[in-house]
This record gives C-alpha cells, structure tokens and sequence, in this order.
C-alpha cells in the first residue's frame, strides 16, 4: 500500500542523532533491541539522552561505550546475571554522566501521559522518599530544564483538590524523539504484534517522535490484520521497520529464544573497568556486524537458547543459578 | 503436627524463603519482585495459600508458574495467568489499592524499615551506585503491607539509610527532609507500610507508635543480644517472642524439587 | 479454587442498591448489560447515579423507570435507530433529572485516572466550550459536591508548569460503586475474555469497587488461563459472575449478535412520553424473567441477529436503514 | 477527465458525501463519527486516498471495512484493522496528535464554527435536550482539521451557538466566557480548527484572520445569495469559488455498490 518502511539496520542506526533522546521496547533483560544498540556503539553515537522506564544490558552497553550523557530511570542491573549496573556506577563515580532517578511506576505513568498526550501524570508513589530531595534534581543541577525536551520540573507536589486525597506527585511526560522497539512480529505497514508481555511498549511507540521496530520477522501486513484484536502497536505509530533474527541476543524473547545469562554474566565481569569494556567491545561489537555476530556465537549456543514452541521458553537454557 | 526439618538439612535461604512464605494468607493479593520474594510466594501458593493472587511487575496477574521464572520478564511468569500484559496494568492495579502484599529486597534499611537500594554513600558523590529504585518504593507506597528479605550485615542495619529509596514508617518531608509519619504524606493513599523485615539473623517488625522496629524472632542458633549488636541503631530487643518457625520436610521439598530445582535462587544443602 | 463468585440475575441486581452509583460495559449499543437493567427496572431500583464513558438504550431504559436521579456522561442516544435520548430528553425537561456534562474523552480520562488510582486526569480536550461553562456545574448547583463520592470541582484549570503548554483541564477520577459487564465469556474464577474492541471496559470495572460480570458463557477458567494475553480483564477484579446468553439484547455482542435494530427503533418511537414508556416496560420488563423475554422474543428474530462466525456479525441482520 | 454524474443521477446525500470525501489527502490520519462521515471517509479509502488509516472512536484503528459499519462499535469496523482497542487507545491516539482530519456532525453551527450537539434552547430549560457532546469537542479540539457535514437550516445556522458543545475558531473563555481566538485558550496543544462545514446548500470555510465562516462553494442549483438568506448571520459571499464539485458515476457506483448497498445512510436515487 504505502512506500516502503523497510530499512537496513545500518540506516536504522543513523536515524539516531548525536544528542538524541532514546527509549527502548522490553523489560530489564526482555526484549531488548541489541542488533541497534551495537550498531550505535560501532557508529559511535554521542551524547544520547536515554529515557527509559527501566534499563537494563543495552544500557550498560551504551553506557560503557560512552554513548550515553543523560540517563533518566529508574533501574539498571542484568537481573540475576549481574547484581547492578557496573558501567553506569562507574561513569557515575566518575562523574561522566548525569544520572535522574524516578521510581518504576513514575517512569511508567509519565511515558502513560505521554503516550495519552498528556502533560503531566499525577501520582501518589514514592512520597517521602529521597527521589523527591530537591537537592538531587540532576538536570536541574546541570542547568538543563529548559522547558521544551526536558521538563522545568523534575516534579511538582500539589493537594489533591477533588477529593481532599492528600499530597500529589505530578510528573512530567518525557519528550522522547525515538523509540527502538524489538518484537516477534512486524507487518510491512508497521503494524506490530507483541508476544507474551508487553511491557511499556505500547507506550514506548506512542510517546516518541519516530519509532524503529526491529522484528524476528517481517510477516504480510493482511496476516496480522486477521486478528487485530491481538496486535500490539497500530501500524501508523511505526516509522521504520527491519527484519533482524535474533536481535535481542543476549536479552530474550517470549516464544522465541530465552536470555543468554552466561554471555551476560561474562559482560558483567568482564567490564568492571573502562579497559574491561573496550576489550568486551572489541571481542563481541567492533568489525562485526549482525550476521558474523550471530557466526561468531555458534549454532549450539543459539539452538540451546531456542524456545520451545509450547512453552515459550527454552528448557534446556542453562539460567546461571548460583 | 508439622514435620519440621533439623537444623542440618536447610540453609539460611531455606529459612528466609519459609518465613517470608509465613507472611501471607491466603486469597491476599501479593506483589513480589524477581529471586527469593518469587520464591516465597510461591512456596505459600503450594502450601497455606493456594488461592493467593500473583501480580508480578512486568505484567502477569494471577499467574501460576509451574517452576521459577528467572526474572519477572520471564516467558514462565505468564503460564497460568488470569491476564498477561504491561506495566502500566500492574502499576495501575496497584495504585488503585489491589495488593495486600508485597515482597521486597534491599540493600541498606533503618530503624524505620526505610530502604535504601540506590547508591552506597551520598548520593551526590557515592561510593558505590547500585541498581537504582525498580519497583521498590512503587510496591512500597501501594501495598497494605510489605516484607523485606535482607541479607543482615552491621554496614546494612542502619539509623538512617543514607538515600531513602522506598518508605518506611518515618520519612521525608519535602522540601525540608524532616521526618514524619508516612501517615501525614499519604493522605488517602495511605494504606500501610512495612510489616516485617526477614533478615538473615532473625525476624523484626515495627512499633505501632514509633514506627522504630524490633526484635521479633531470632533464627536458629542466634540470640537477641547478638543480633542487637549487628545492627548501627539500638533494637529494641524486649519483645522477642522465641525462635523464627523452621522449614517443614515439606516445604523443603518443595523448594528444591519443585519450585527451584535447578537451584538458581536457592542453593541446596548438601549433608553428610 | 476459590469460593463460587457465582449469583443469579436477582441477587447481581440486588447487589445495586438505591443511591448506588453504577456504570457499565459496551458502548453507545453495544454489549449492554440490558437483562440485568431490566431486574432492576423490576426490582425498581431508585436514585441511581450513573457515570457513563457514554451512554445508551440501557440508560434510557432505567431513565424512563424513573430509576435514576443523576446521569453523568456525554452521550445518550440509540445511533441510527433513534437520534437522542428521549426519555432523558423529556426529564430533563421536567427537572426530575441532573445531568452532569462532559466531553467523550473527558469521561474516559476521568475512568483512565480512576482506573490508575489517580486523583485526576489532566487534558487539553474541549477547552472553550460550553462543558467546561461556570454556570452549567450542575452537581454543584445542587450542592452535591461533598468532595467524599462526588468530587468538590466539576473541573479545574492549571496552567502546565512542565512545559508551558498552556492551559490544562484537571477533571476528577469517578467514584463508582458498582460496575455491570456485559461479555462473551469469562471464567469461574472471575478472568474475562471480550472479543473485538473492549471499548472502555478493562477502566470500568478496575475503577468501580464492585464488578459484576454478566456472559453469554461461564466457561472454565483453565481454557482461558491458556492464552493470558488475550483476557481483558483479571479474576481478582471480578466479585460475582452469571451465565446469561443473550443478556445484551437488544443491543449487540461481537462475535454472538447484532443489534436488534427493530426492537431499538420501536423503543424509541414509542417511549416519548412517560405512558410510552411505561406501555413498553409492562409489555417487556414487568412480570417476565430473562427466560420468558427470550420466548418472546421468539426463534426466528434471534437467528435472524445471530452473529455469522466467520465474519462476527451478522449478514442477515436488517440494519433498520432510512 | 473524470465523468461527472447528471443532476438526476445523484441526490444531496450522495453530493454532500464527494464533497466531504474531497477533503483529504492520501496518507492522512481521520477520525470519523457514525453515518455520512464514515461513508465519506471510505469512499476517500476506495477512490483518491487508498492510504488514509482511519481511526473509529470506540477503538479501531487503521481499519478497512468492506461494507459500512452501522455504527462505530459494529463489528465490521475491526476488519483488516491495525489494531482493535478501545477508547483510552482512540483518544490518546487524538491527543498526542496524530490525527489530520475529523468528520463530525452537529444540530447547530456559528459563523465561528462553533458547534451545537448538546441542547436546542437554553442550557438550564432547554427546548429539547439532544444526545450531548459525545466525542464532537474532543476530535475537533485533537485534530489538525475538521469537516462538519450539516443539514442546512436557517435555525441550524446562527450567529452564536446557544451552547458550544464543540470548539470553532472564537470560543469561550472562562470564567467570564468573552470570544476569544482559539489559539489563545490551546496553548501547545492548539493545531487548527474547523477547515470546512459541507451543509445540504453549500461549501463554507473560515477566514485565517476573523475566524468568520464565508461561502466557498454553492451546490447545484442554488445561488450565493439564497444561501446567504439561508444564515442568521452575515454571510461573506464574496469570495464564492462557483459551483460544488459533483459527484463522478465511479463515485456513486462506490458509495451505492459497494459501500451502502442497504441504503443505511444514503438513500439511492430512483431515476425515471
């Protein structure tokens, strides 16, 4: 029906600015769109203001590659793979990036606002608690609330004057200029299909200027349309799309293939340091690209992480215990 | 009667992942976050609470998984459930006042059950950054109740945690950071707070008046003034009702054959 | 699992009390909870207050009873089978109602907040007109706005402190006692699964305290525990279930039936004056159950509606065109 | 060169229909009502704009229905959709601004575009209650234009609406409620306003500047000033284009083949 939305990943890669701001589809270790995320740290992307309801490996990554200015979350880690987020924390320390903490259900209704066009969310979490120190607004400390891509507030209390409630949070919609999203399921139109949870992807897309789906598969739009009650994102949301199998690795994918915890666990102590990093960058990202990166971790690995179609998860995926 | 354990065949996460199963009743609904709080309520949905609501953070509710999932993204958090969806949802089912429980973890909790798991240090020049808030202080805020499972280090049992990153009973007034009882900031979001931290040394809960917690129970082998010296504030140590509830042969079972197997929560204890 | 959540047609409408404030499920005629409206009607329920997305034939049902003493909504009307509401048209009139307006999307932000456990919504919908009039706040002229179940302000304005957007219409989260689904199935332990568009649903029954959910089927709850990610609504949500096939006749279910264009047309036709209106109840409500108003209904009219499963409405169905 | 339909071959319905059905562009984003809008926007679908997507308010987006829907929450609206919903998605869809073009209706319009769906008379004592706003005000406050398909009435057309139920380009202030320009009162989320009002007689659009409404185009058969007497108020003439583009036979073919066989919102006309 309309031009075509396909692009390479490479093309994808460049509709990323330097200084852009960025969010993501998934959920800490799920559905994370990695194929993008390396290709940003080959293209040696600058300066990126990542807003995300919550980070998680592709953070680390572009973190620790130095992409990353501004990241404004709430969490950072590789779940059981990994107890924290050791590139942020170092930057951190090192003061090399500006750091905004939210809670997990700010993050989520302000990227709900958002998505609804709305200006604001108002709330009643995290009352009490260090996330409302005024003294730690980091943006504002830095001097970047002005007012248009970043907000004058980090928050604002107000009385609840309906009801008499009590104290209110309000929370400013994040102005997002893109989204990557990484999904099972893509219809040339762009309309997209979520499997299993859905996380904030809906209102990743919604929220942000131009959205990138990178899918498993590009499947014929009319497959999709057949049942648009399970369709997850409408396709005039969708800017671009690309076919990218097994983008996600080292995160997982419902129905799929599940999260590669040994190569995860392998970044996590192996990048401890700068010099940590660059060499983990140098092994699994520089003078690759998606194909030879897919070569270089084998069949075995893959077919091993592979879901079991009836279950969605792999049962012989090895999950890193203790 | 129960068939309890002996003290040789269960390991301190065994009795954590028992005591914090022991919170619940059933029918309640329960928020809890990924590794032993999992675990936990799982044990409870297999033994005194078959009919407990799971809402796990991600978007499952009312799941059954047969085994653990590995984080609350996982694929096994949506067997078995009621809805699987977003964020958004299980955010919002908890602001509306759903959950009677959650389960949490931490890095650092004070005297008024505040939690920090945010940066070890100040905040503006930490010595170390972790994770940052998640759900925490979200699941914090919603509950009618919440219980913290804790590793129990003197470093980590503090007067006042150094960066509050979920409530406790005493918090911050904004903007001038005076204490005051979470009652006064929540207004009609007020629905409770914490209920019980399980630490690796014993159980604590809170002063109804003060909010300032205390001894409950001592694990096996630990005693009140012991535990009293591994905290930095002074617990109050005059309310010790005995000795935390062992593991049952059953509830050991399963932990270990059914729920964790594989052992990527809970270690197994190897004998003789 | 669970203790039964089941109860009959008379005990779910006795679950609404006088004064109750109630909404429903489906929109404008469509999946109506008519044969639980029509036991009310029977049991003559009064001083309802309803709080509508919007509404539809089954508010002019329980308006022309006389069952009702505030409407807060946006919208009464029966589509193409009748232009407005008269029954409410004829009361308002005659003062024997308050109708409180808002704007469509007003109304399904205030359930979108209510549904989030917000205290209000924030909006830049309708700014301008007559809705948002001083003088027309007609909960407040009657001096019901005790700030407890009723919100102290129809709406506020605030300017947008965030970004200087301008100005904002705050509209307060309903309160709402009771929420009456009609569905195509849900299960015994409380789990929903609507197909086709769920219009405003899911917000309805997590903003109300008490669900009830009326379906063409109770089926079991395992079957649709099977696919979670197609439910709409979950079981802890739920308080009470009933099995009423046809339960939302005459107005339509995806999937099951059409509307029953003819019966709406004949409503409206007949119910412009009170003695219509109570005309129409004796020969439709008074004295039948939900069994003996299918007789009489009769086979024929009912296949003639029954959705064709392939296309999930029916081919057959005459629309009641011009 | 398009075959333009006879005078006998097509009735007003069919002409308000094209006509209405001419105001977009391919590739844009609608938001259509129930009855004629939807006709209109599906003939648009099947002749000179195959890529609009199309959004109905009761939560199907991008959808492509083969017959016409007899209302908005008809199952045939789903067909070939993007994506079925409800209308939290619709109208956050509207607000966050994707829509280029709502169709709408209304019982009373002002020389400002203002329109009235909510009462005939007073507010407080009206003369009839009508069906409310429903979504009118919030597609025509979210989109960056809308259409208004009218029947032509002298009492349908007045100076000021006795209520606006849906903004034009001079609308109310409160609390005082004084005319002012709309940019004025929608700040970031101002886009633009009424670009057309299609009545039974004629084409009217609005001055940038005054945000007065004047004649663009008469339909056939009836002159600027008849229509000018058909108004309240003062209507602009002086800027009248000529004539009312007619219906094309492909374009009745369409709306009477295939689209409202049934004759659910547009009757056929019986020729000789």
């Amino acid at each position: 029906m309309s031009d075509s939305k396909r692009i390479t990943l490479q093309q994808a890669a460049e509709v990323v600015k330097n200084g852009s701001s960025l969010t993501f589809s998934g959920f800490t270790i799920w559905r994370r769109p990695f194929a993008l995320v390396f290709e940003l740290i080959r293209q040696q992307r600058r300066n990126l203001h990542l807003i995300e309801v919550n980070g998680g490996p592709h953070t680390e990554f572009l973190v620790g590659a130095g992409c990353v200015d501004i990241w404004e979350s709430c969490w950072v880690g590789h779940e059981l793979y990994g107890k924290y987020g050791a590139n942020l924390s170092r930057k951190v320390a090192n003061r090399e990036i500006i750091v905004e903490d939210y809670s997990h259900a700010e993050m989520m209704f302000r990227f709900a606002a958002a998505a609804q066009g709305a200006a604001y969310a108002v709330t009643q979490t995290s009352l009490g608690t260090d996330i409302h120190n005024p003294e730690y607004d980091m943006l504002g400390r830095a001097g970047l609330r002005d007012g248009k891509r970043i907000a004058k507030h980090k928050y604002l209390f107000a009385d609840d004057p309906f009801y008499g409630a009590g104290s209110q949070v309000l929370i400013p919609a994040p102005k997002v200029d893109i989204a990557v999203m990484c999904v099972q399921q893509v219809g040339e139109e762009g309309t997209v299909r979520v499997n299993g949870q859905y996380y904030s992807d809906p209102e990743a897309a919604r929220t942000a200027d131009i959205t990138i789906v990178m899918a498993e598969e590009i499947v014929p739009e009319e497959y999709l349309r057949r049942n648009a009650d399970i369709n997850t994102i409408p396709s005039f949301e969708v800017d671009y799309i690309l076919e990218c199998p097994f983008g996600a690795h080292p995160t997982g994918m419902f129905g799929r293939y599940d999260v590669d915890g040994a190569f995860l666990k392998d970044f996590y102590a192996r990048t401890r340091t700068q010099e940590g990093f660059d060499d983990f960058a140098k092994a699994w990202i520089h003078g690759l690209d998606h194909i030879s990166y897919l070569e270089k971790l084998g069949w075995p690995r893959m077919l091993g992480l592979k879901a079991n179609t009836a279950l969605n998860y792999s049962p012989r995926a090895t999950k890193g215990g203790k | 009667m129960s068939d309890y354990a002996k003290a040789e065949e269960f390991g301190l996460a065994d009795l954590l992942c028992c005591a914090a199963s022991r919170e619940v009743a059933d029918n309640e609904i329960v928020f809890a976050g990924t590794g032993l709080p999992m675990v936990a309520i799982m044990l409870a949905q297999k033994t005194h609470a078959p009919n407990l609501k799971l809402i796990f953070e991600a978007g499952t509710l009312d799941g059954r998984p047969p085994e653990i999932p590995t984080s609350v993204g996982d694929a096994r958090c949506e067997m078995g459930a009621s809805r699987s969806s977003g964020l958004s949802d299980a955010f919002s089912i908890a602001q509306r006042g759903y959950v009677d429980l959650g389960y949490l973890g931490g890095a650092e909790v004070d005297v008024y059950g505040n939690v920090n798991t945010t940066c070890i240090g100040e905040y503006l020049n930490p010595e170390l950054r972790l994770t940052g808030s998640g759900g925490n202080p979200d699941i914090n805020s919603f509950a009618k109740r919440t219980v913290f499972i804790m590793v129990h280090e003197k470093r980590r049992f503090v007067e006042n945690v150094s960066y509050i990153t979920s409530p406790g009973w005493r918090v911050k007034k904004w903007p001038g950071g005076e204490l005051v009882h979470r009652r006064e900031l929540y207004g009609a979001a007020y629905r409770g707070g914490p209920s019980a931290v399980i630490s690796t040394a014993g159980v604590f809960r809170f002063d109804d008046q003060s909010g300032r917690m205390f001894l409950d129970t001592c694990h096996p082998g630990k005693t009140a003034e012991e535990i009293r010296e591994m905290c930095q504030f002074d617990l109050d140590i005059s309310r010790v009702k005995g000795e935390t509830e062992v593991p049952t042969r059953e509830e050991l079972r399963i932990i270990h054959e059914v729920l964790d197997p594989h052992e990527i929560f809970i270690p197994k204890i190897k004998q003789g």
